[in-house]
């Protein structure tokens, strides 16, 4: 779909897509307003997604837009939604002492050593593959990569299955009502058990 | 050389009349009585093996009843035992604590449980003073911690939990330094041989290493010691589990596991690292001097009979490390045959505290006064034990202590000189408690307590005897332990002092 | 004579077990008959043995009873040295004890603990007969300790007096001390000689360089003191008199005490090593001597005069030992083992007849009461002033004589200290037995009674041997005296320039005036009065606060220190070190237990902030 | 349909390999479609016998699987994805063992709780799964996706207990933690690739031992974010923030679970990464290590001598633990390898025998753990207090147990390793520990209050709980064999 | 392709961090997920663009995997906030502390 942005300059591509991100980024963790929060993520995700076009990883943007901008934001409206949380109020001040501060220097120190280690070593340091062609683009990069899913990774690809049908087992279980267990317990008993844990 | 099959029925029989035991618990009595029978033919059998032993004869040291089998080759764990002149009579003392000990106990004393957790204590113990294996060795030393503590805190006195926790936590701690120096010491071993991972005594003993490494790993090994000892100033957790323990565990923990110790301190810290020792004596005899006077002196104000006995076994304890650590085959012989008389001396006085406690319902000082009125024989009793305690020449405490003091004497004059004050001392504080005790005018209570029956007599009987006939006849003990000593000091001479 | 040797020393055993084995069955007068018998039979034997021996020409005789220990380089067996100089000793030692063992037969009649005490007594002769016989330092300090063990026992006897049970504590101690001396000496021989076989450390006596010798001599002196109550560790005998009067007649008098000087007599070619030791020695005696004296003058209580004499005497014989006149040491404790004996007994014999009165205050006039004990007193008394021709007056002769050629200022203190013992003795004399009858104060008392025949038997016999005691050492008799029997032991004696006859006239006729002066003295102050504060000097009468002295220096700062180290040091200071770690860790812990707020973004900080301290490591490792 | 594509070669397939992981998809399947058409849900009964089943199923496969490897060696199959070793077949028998006692007691606690359905046995199946994948993987992907199922499955059991609001508490703190670690791992993935060039242990290995890298940094981030994200798992200290909170929010059998079964799979996959993967690196990560278990054993022993609460107590407890499982790691020789293997195979059974005991004494509920609770357990009911007693000495370490040796192998690797003082601290932070475990056992012996509700012991539990013991007590006196294996296995070790 | 991967690399790290910053400091467990999702985002542009550079597929097909369990969780992580959502009527994580110590 996007596979005609070859003329545009690379360097504007990064800028744009760095912008996409970071802004949408930013979005996400300042804004008040959860829904917004997702709109922002989505931002940041079409970001990351122009960065893999930019990279010769289309099929993946394709999958990017589809899978996260498509079911997963979707998924987190839906339940902002359906819970409403939107337009419950959680006070902004911050309770825990020093959380921010402390956050930001921890967070500081991590990326800049992480980015200094990586420059440390000139970003890559792995060996590249000679053999076999070089990463094309467009189609030819959706058969590479079904290649590989269906052999180094074969077995992987077998487990995802396994990982979303627990997935699938846990949303419903959890989302399930109270009758889902026959178990009556006295209200006084859970009441108990708050105090015990509180004391 | 003997068969090792002896020591192997040594520490088998106790494990199985603890079972028995437990498995006739319904019938309090017959398991009492099962447990009465194995220790006596556990004494039996220990006795058989001191006479049968007589490398002594050719002048040889060496051990007797050997036999190793490896266990666990990645472990490095090997069932090796053996007996020489030095082990031998803590087998002896041993099976004697535990027919003693059984003899000495009392109603609640008689459940299968306790008796069970007794004849286990003994198998360990027994097991570790045979073992000729480092790791072996410790691994029952570590053993012997569990049975003490459940003793001490299912039958201990009001403070027995606190008491127990501190000696399990106290023991414990000391134990972590020696486990990593034998591990430490096993691997310098295996990467200088090539060869499997082994904890062999013969084979660690022969292990060249440097100055500074074994001065660190003698370090290591004195620490576990010094606590189990109790050596000064690791003693503080004897006084309060001696006096919380029940008479049995009072008697196990000091008549016996508190050998543990000073037999680990001279055959591991004194035999596996000579070059450690000219270093390390100094420190040592410093601390062992200074417990023979600080023991006493704590003795002669402690308010009550047990912790009297407590420090007076820190004392005790400091003159046999003082023994171990001359570095002259006299002091050493004279520390082992200390090790023994010391444990038969604590077993008479705390049956005697015993008794006594059981008739008054205390021990404390204050609350007993003239009991040498209403019961002679008992003061009686006491008193040769006491007596042999503060070294009157012609019982068994003498001996000992006189070998120690001349050996120190002739290879670190000072401290053997000072140590002598502790003769002094030892005498003030005995004397000081016993007038309080049994002398004066008996009234109340007091003056209404039956004197030792004869079952207690009969008790005390192998403690008195022995005091006696080792005071006046040491020599076949000697004998044995000499040549054995000898060989220990003589590895340990190129570098130590000689005798 | 090996054979009897071995008996002399069994027999008290023998008959110790006996009583013990089947005590329970016998009656008082069997336990008194067999302990009594077995003793007076070792007499009997020790005699034959004594005999034995001036009939050979080899005195020095051996007994090898057993190897008792042996380890390494160390060897010492149980074996007995009979030669001149122990036969001497056992022959007072089992003739007094058998006297005394038959005087408490009656003395003790009645008594809960019979039985207990004629054990106890048997044990001790057997310690002692162990102590003199013994043929090494070891042995003898066998029975060394076995006999202050068995005078703890008895002084201690009656248990439920605390003054009793303290005087016992008081005495063992004391000779703790002392043995602390011997022990040391002990070690330092057998590290200079390698043996403690008596004949060995001769051997090598000359071996031993001068400090050694002089260090060996001072532990042995510390030794003697202790036992033979001399300065600095005396004031244990006085309060030793809490025991029953024949065991301070018997152990406080007579024997045990003497073993100080027996032991420093014994070790001779030692002391021989060490001019300066000797000198301090003799001094030791002759200040021992003079102090006790002069404490004996001011004391109401008849034992405690009597017990400071003892001392006073021993401080002769240790002066005497000083002096190198070993033989005449021995001879003053034969002869005053005979004496003080006897007046013990008679004063045994007093306090029996008073119901147990010991404050002189309360007695006089007593003489026409008891018609036994008062002639028997009589002689005792004369004898240890050195009235002449009764034995003290040879023995302390002989002694004072040695000194004088020694030097000057120790005969001259021992002179002083005759005329105090003669006023001391007559002022006891006269109190008791003259003078106007206090007694009647006494509740119970109306006609004092003489003692029973087992009681006066021994005072007839010592008095007999207190007055012809003398002869066995007459200065003019060459060669059958107990000087020519005994210097071979000593080896080489010191060589003193034998004092020309006339200057012995001279020294006797001395001697003889400071007895009467001191004589006169008591009877002039004492003869109608029993109080004269003048002559009764506090200082003196609280043994110049020698207790209290030890009690302030030594006694309260260890009492102090051992509650201090039992209160503080150890829960607090040992302990505390160990409990201050289990604090600190559980203090942390707690802190760390804040640390787990239950703010699930805290957890993820704290995941964050590790994180970056990894990555910073890492960093740091590449660069 | 892959068949079809015929361009693509479909990598050789070792069955035996992958049965135990089918076994267990299979099982969690069949329940799930059972649960979905049976009308009435699925009999708890048939539900704890299939899950039984398909874990005897794997610890018999385990052993096939080991004979196996004994015979042939070591090997590798799909595409070098899964590892077929004497270590992997360990740890599956562990995981097969662990599962089979987890249910069991999950059952009897079901039936108490009255909770119907198969949901508990599918999940559970699910992550052991997860941890099976972890113990076989060769690949650092395949890692991550059974670290994912593992964990997907366990924060839904975490907050299986809708009668507690810590359970969804726990559920959530677990997920939001558990979530940023895995983040943080997989970006180790990430740079661990770009260093690498590629995402399999043995072509990493390959790679190291064929390149020096001149510019390590990359590698080295990546090895830390790896590091970190496996510390995160074994709850190292300052990663561990979540377990206590966790262990207390959770149903009682599933913190059995947690600290079972998760351990086998972090350990075993850690050791792999580092050991075989990263092994060229040890001098890199061995700083942070040492570091790490400093701090777990020492934070770990102290925070549990001032809890209350049992289950927090135990959660701190197993820190401790894992501080010493983590010296094995820290070796980094086939010894420590084999030490960590032989801790985590002893204290798997163990612990979850605790918690069997922890559940029973929770009572109806889930809710009585205050510590008071169990006073004079062993006094009322000499058997089961006396298991826990035992249980607790175990995991003191204390001598006559499994747990002396656990703790002596791992020492004896630390020093071999050079590690004298690292073993040092950590033995005394056992001391520190011994003080807690003893109080607790000490507690169950106090004579005050015997008359206390007599808590009934369903046999299977009771059971589990035996079988605990026994592994507690007679490796105690007997732990030659697991030596031996252990070490078998990690001669089998790949590469 | 002229941008040097560096450029990509260092995005994918600032984007790691704003993402680990948030789930720091946002309270709402929703906001969190969101977060958790930026950090796999900035992991998966860090995989591609190794995957570039290395001239390699393995990294295109990891972020294949990646997006799954983004997804899993996600679903899960949902699951979860509407179960805590039943019982308090919030989703902020501060008000869920009564587990600690």
């Amino acid at each position: 779909m996007l596979a005609t942005s070859y003329a545009v300059p690379s360097i504007l591509i990064f800028i744009t897509s760095a912008v996409l991100i970071l802004v949408g980024a930013v979005g996400v963790i300042s804004v008040r307003n959860p829904v917004h929060a997702a709109i922002s993520l989505i931002m940041t995700l079409f970001g990351v997604a122009v960065a893999f076009i930019a990279q010769a990883a289309d099929f993946l943007a394709a999958v990017q837009i589809i899978v996260y901008a498509g079911a997963i934001v979707v998924l987190f409206l839906f339940v902002i939604m359906f819970l409403g949380v939107g337009f419950k109020h959680i006070p902004n001040i911050e309770p825990l002492v020093g959380q921010k501060a402390f956050a930001a220097v921890g967070v500081l120190v991590t990326v800049a050593g992480l980015i200094a280690l990586m420059a440390s070593s000139n970003w890559v340091t792995g060996a590249t593959k000679v053999s076999g062609s070089a990463l094309a683009g467009g189609n030819g990069n959706v058969k590479q990569l079904g290649t590989a899913v269906f052999t180094t990774y074969l077995f992987a690809f077998e487990a995802t299955s396994a990982l979303l049908v627990i997935a699938v087992v846990g949303a419903v279980l959890l989302a399930r009502r109270e009758r889902a267990t026959l178990k009556d317990v006295p209200q006084g008993q859970s009441d108990d058990a708050d105090e015990e844990v509180q004391s | 050389m003997h068969s090792s099959i002896y020591l192997g029925v040594l520490i088998v029989m106790p494990l199985v009349g603890a079972l028995v035991a437990i498995l006739t618990r319904k019938q309090e009595n017959i398991s009492y009585y099962v447990a009465v029978v194995t220790a006596t033919l556990e004494l039996a059998l220990a006795i058989v093996v001191a006479v049968l032993y007589n490398n002594h004869l050719a002048g040889d040291g060496t051990y007797d009843f050997m036999s190793r089998h490896v266990l666990s080759a990645p472990l490095g764990l090997a069932y090796d035992v053996g007996v020489d002149g030095i082990s031998l009579f803590m087998v002896v003392l041993t099976a004697l604590v535990l027919f003693v000990a059984l003899l000495g106990a009392r109603e609640r004393r008689r459940e299968a449980s306790f008796v069970g957790w007794l004849l286990l204590l003994t198998s360990f113990t027994l097991a570790s003073f045979v073992s000729h294996d480092v790791l072996e060795f410790f691994i029952f030393f570590e053993f012997t911690l569990v049975p003490s503590y459940f003793i001490i805190a299912n039958w201990g006195g009001a403070q027995r939990a606190r008491a127990a926790l501190k000696f399990f936590i106290y023991t414990f701690s000391g134990s972590a330094f020696l486990l990593v120096g034998i591990l430490y010491l096993g691997f310098v071993h295996q990467h200088q041989t090539g060869g499997a991972l082994t904890f062999a005594y013969s084979a660690l003993a022969n292990t060249p290493i440097s100055h500074g490494v074994s001065v660190w790993l003698f370090i290591a090994f004195a620490i576990a010691f010094a606590v189990k000892s109790p050596i000064w100033p690791f003693h503080t957790w004897s006084p309060v589990t001696y006096a919380e323990a029940p008479t049995g565990g009072s008697i196990e923990l000091s008549a016996l596991l508190a050998k543990l110790g000073s037999y680990g301190l001279l055959r591991f810290a004194v035999g596996l690292f000579p070059l450690a020792l000219p270093d390390m004596r100094p420190i040592v005899l410093t601390l062992a001097v200074i417990g023979i006077l600080y023991g006493s002196l704590v003795a002669c104000a402690t308010p009550d009979l047990k912790r009297l006995v407590a420090y007076s076994s820190v004392a005790q304890m400091g003159f046999i490390t003082l023994g171990i650590m001359s570095g002259s085959v006299i002091g050493a012989t004279g520390a082992v045959l200390l090790m023994f008389n010391h444990g038969v001396i604590t077993m008479g006085f705390f049956l005697i505290i015993g008794f006594i406690e059981q008739r008054r319902g205390s021990y404390q000082i204050k609350d007993l006064t003239g009991l040498q009125g209403p019961a002679p024989v008992m003061a009686a009793l006491f008193t040769v034990v006491m007596m042999a305690s503060l070294g009157l020449p012609g019982l068994s405490g003498f001996v000992s202590e006189f070998l120690i003091l001349v050996g120190t004497f002739g290879t670190h004059a000072w401290w053997g000189a000072i140590a002598a004050i502790g003769v002094i001392a030892a005498a003030a504080y005995l004397l000081w408690a016993y007038q309080r005790v049994f002398h004066g005018k008996a009234t109340g209570v007091n003056a209404a307590i039956p004197d030792a029956s004869t079952k207690e007599r009969w008790v005390l009987v192998p403690v008195v005897a022995l005091i006696l006939v080792l005071g006046v006849f040491p020599k076949p003990v000697l004998d044995r332990i000499t040549p054995s000593v000898d060989v220990l000091i003589h590895h340990v001479a190129p570098t130590g002092v000689s005798k | 004579m090996a054979h009897i040797a071995t008996l002399i020393l069994l027999l008290p055993l023998l008959g110790y077990v006996l009583v013990f084995a089947n005590g329970r069955a016998l009656k008082e007068r069997a336990i008194g008959a067999v302990a009594t018998a077995v003793v007076a039979l070792s007499f009997v034997l020790t005699v034959v043995a004594f005999i034995l021996l001036l009939h050979r020409t080899n005195r020095e005789v051996t007994v090898h009873l057993f190897n008792w220990i042996s380890v390494g380089s160390f060897h010492v067996s149980a074996a007995l040295l009979v030669d001149p100089l122990s036969i001497t000793m056992c022959l007072f030692v089992t003739g007094i004890s058998a006297l005394i063992h038959l005087y408490s037969t009656a003395y003790m009649h009645g008594e809960r603990d019979y039985r207990k005490f004629f054990l106890y007594l048997n044990l001790f002769v057997f310690s002692m007969l162990v102590l003199v016989l013994a043929n090494n330092l070891l042995m003898t300090f066998v029975g060394w300790e076995g006999v202050g063990v068995c005078s703890y026992w008895l002084v201690s006897f009656y248990f439920e007096r605390d003054s009793a049970a303290s005087a016992g504590k008081k005495a063992f101690l004391y000779n703790r001390v002392g043995d602390f001396g011997l022990l040391v000496a002990m070690f330092l021989l057998f590290h200079y000689t390698h043996t403690l076989n008596y004949l060995g450390v001769f051997h090598l006596a000359g071996t031993l360089s001068p400090t050694v010798a002089t260090l060996t001599v001072l532990a042995l002196l510390l030794a003697a003191t202790g036992k033979s109550a001399q300065i600095p560790l005396f004031n244990w005998l006085p309060d030793a008199m809490e025991g029953p009067t024949p065991v301070s007649a018997l152990i406080h008098a007579a024997t045990m005490v003497t073993a100080g000087v027996y032991l420093l007599v014994r070790m001779s070619p030692v002391l021989t090593m060490s001019p300066d030791g000797r000198l301090t020695i003799a001094f030791i005696g002759a200040i021992t001597a003079f102090v006790a004296a002069t404490i004996a003058t001011s004391q109401r209580d008849i034992k405690k005069v009597l017990a400071f004499s003892t001392v006073s005497q021993i401080g002769y014989m240790v002066l005497a030992v000083g002096v190198g006149a070993y033989s005449a040491a021995i001879f003053l404790m034969v002869a005053h083992a005979f004496y003080k004996a006897l007046l013990f007994l008679g004063s045994g014999s007093v306090i029996h007849s008073l119901n147990g009165e010991q404050d002189m205050g309360k007695m006089g006039g007593l003489a026409k009461y008891l018609p036994i004990t008062f002639p028997a007193f009589l002689v005792g008394w004369l004898a240890i002033s050195g009235i002449p021709p009764f034995a003290g007056f040879f023995a302390k002769g002989d002694v004072l004589t040695n000194a004088f050629e020694h030097n000057k200022l120790l005969w001259a203190i021992g002179v002083i200290t005759a005329i105090l013992t003669a006023y001391y003795m007559t002022r006891l004399f006269v109190l008791t037995f003259r003078g106007n009858e206090r007694f009647h104060e006494i509740e119970g008392v109306h006609e004092p009674h003489e003692s029973p025949w087992p009681m006066t038997v021994p005072l007839i016999v010592l008095s007999v041997l207190a007055i012809v005691g003398g002869v066995i050492d007459l200065p003019w008799a060459h060669g059958a005296t107990l000087a020519h029997f005994l210097n071979p032991v000593f080896g080489f004696v010191p060589a003193v320039a034998p004092a020309s006859t006339g200057a012995q006239w001279g020294l006797a006729l001395v001697d003889v005036a400071a007895a009467v002066i001191g004589l006169l003295a008591a009877f002039a102050i004492w003869r109608d009065t029993s109080e004269n504060p003048r002559f009764e000097s506090k200082f003196f009468a609280h043994v110049w606060y020698w207790d209290d002295f030890y009690d302030a220096t030594i006694g309260k700062p260890l009492t102090r220190a051992a509650q201090f180290s039992d209160d503080v040091v150890e829960p607090k200071i040992i302990d505390g070190a160990v409990g201050a770690v289990a604090v600190g860790i559980r203090d942390s812990a707690e802190g760390l237990r804040k640390i787990q707020s239950g703010f699930v973004r805290q957890y993820a900080l704290a995941m964050v902030l590790g994180f970056a301290v990894i990555v910073v490591y890492l960093l740091a490792r590449v660069h | 349909m892959i068949a079809a594509a015929s361009s693509v070669t479909i990598p050789s397939i070792h069955y035996l390999a992958l049965l135990p992981v089918f076994t267990f998809f299979g099982a969690s399947l069949l329940l799930l479609v059972l649960s979905a058409v049976v009308a009435d849900k699925v009999r708890i009964n048939l539900a704890t016998a299939i899950t039984a089943l398909a874990s005897i199923a794997v610890m018999v496969y385990a052993i096939f699987q080991w004979a196996y490897v004994s015979n042939h060696g070591a090997t590798t199959t799909v595409a070098h994805a899964i590892v077929l070793d004497g270590f992997a077949v360990v740890g599956t028998f562990a995981i097969g063992a662990a599962l089979l006692m987890s249910t069991l007691v999950a059952h009897d606690w079901a039936k108490r709780e009255r909770i119907a359905g198969a949901d508990f046995h599918i999940l559970a199946l699910a992550s052991s799964m997860g941890a099976l994948l972890m113990v076989q993987a060769n690949d650092l992907i395949v890692i991550f996706l059974g670290l994912e199922i593992l964990s997907i499955g366990l924060y839904v059991l975490v907050g299986f207990d809708r009668h507690r609001s810590t359970s969804d508490e726990g559920a959530l703190k677990y997920f939001l933690l558990g979530g940023f670690a895995s983040a943080i791992f997989i970006y180790g993935v990430a740079l661990t690739y770009g260093a690498t060039g590629s995402t399999n242990l043995s072509s990493i290995s390959y790679f190291l031992s064929q390149n020096v890298v001149l510019h390590p940094g990359l590698l080295y981030a990546g090895g830390g974010l790896l590091l970190i994200g496996f510390a995160f798992k074994v709850a190292a200290v300052p990663f561990h923030a979540w377990s206590p909170d966790v262990y207390e929010g959770a149903p009682t059998p599933v913190t059995g679970v947690m600290a079972s079964i998760v351990k086998v799979g972090a350990f075993a996959a850690l050791l792999r990464v580092l050991i075989s993967a990263l092994g060229t690196q040890l001098d890199t990560w061995r700083p942070i290590l040492f570091v790490l278990i400093i701090l777990t054993c020492v934070v770990g022993a102290s925070v549990a001598l001032v809890q209350r609460n049992v289950k927090r107590l135990l959660a701190y407890s197993s820190i401790n633990q894992a501080g010493f499982m983590l010296l094995g790691v820290w070796a980094g020789t086939p010894r420590g390898a084999a030490a960590t293997l032989f801790y985590v195979l002893t204290y798997a059974p163990v612990v979850i025998a605790t918690f069997a005991i922890v559940t029973l004494v929770g009572g109806k509920g889930d809710e009585h753990h205050s510590i008071d609770h169990y006073r004079g357990l062993a006094r009322r009911q000499p058997w089961l207090g006396g298991a826990l007693a035992v249980l607790l000495l175990t995991q003191l370490g204390a001598p006559l147990t499994v747990g002396f040796y656990a703790k002596f192998t791992v020492l004896a690797a630390t020093i071999d390793a050079g590690g004298g003082a690292l073993a040092l601290v950590a033995l005394l932070s056992a001391a520190i520990a011994a003080y807690f475990y003893l109080r607790f056992a000490l507690t169950l012996y106090a004579d005050d209050d015997v008359e206390g509700t007599r808590i009934h012991v369903p046999w299977l539990t009771g059971g589990t709980i035996a079988l605990g013991v026994i592994v507690a007590v007679l490796f105690g006196l007997w732990p030659g064999p697991i030596a031996t294996w252990v070490q078998h296995a990690t001669l089998l070790f790949l590469p | 392709m002229n941008v040097p991967a560096a450029w990509y690399l260092v995005l994918g790290a600032l984007l790691f961090g704003v993402g680990a910053f948030g789930l720091l400091t946002r309270r709402s467990a929703l906001i969190m997920f969101m977060c958790i999702e930026l950090m796999l985002n900035a992991v998966n542009l860090t995989f591609v663009t190794f995957s570039r550079t290395l001239n390699d597929i393995a990294g295109q097909a990891s972020v294949f995997f990646v997006m799954v369990v983004a997804a899993a969780e996600v679903t899960v992580g949902l699951g979860i906030v509407v179960a805590v959502f039943r019982r308090r009527s919030s989703t902020s994580v501060d008000e869920m502390n009564e587990l600690k110590g």
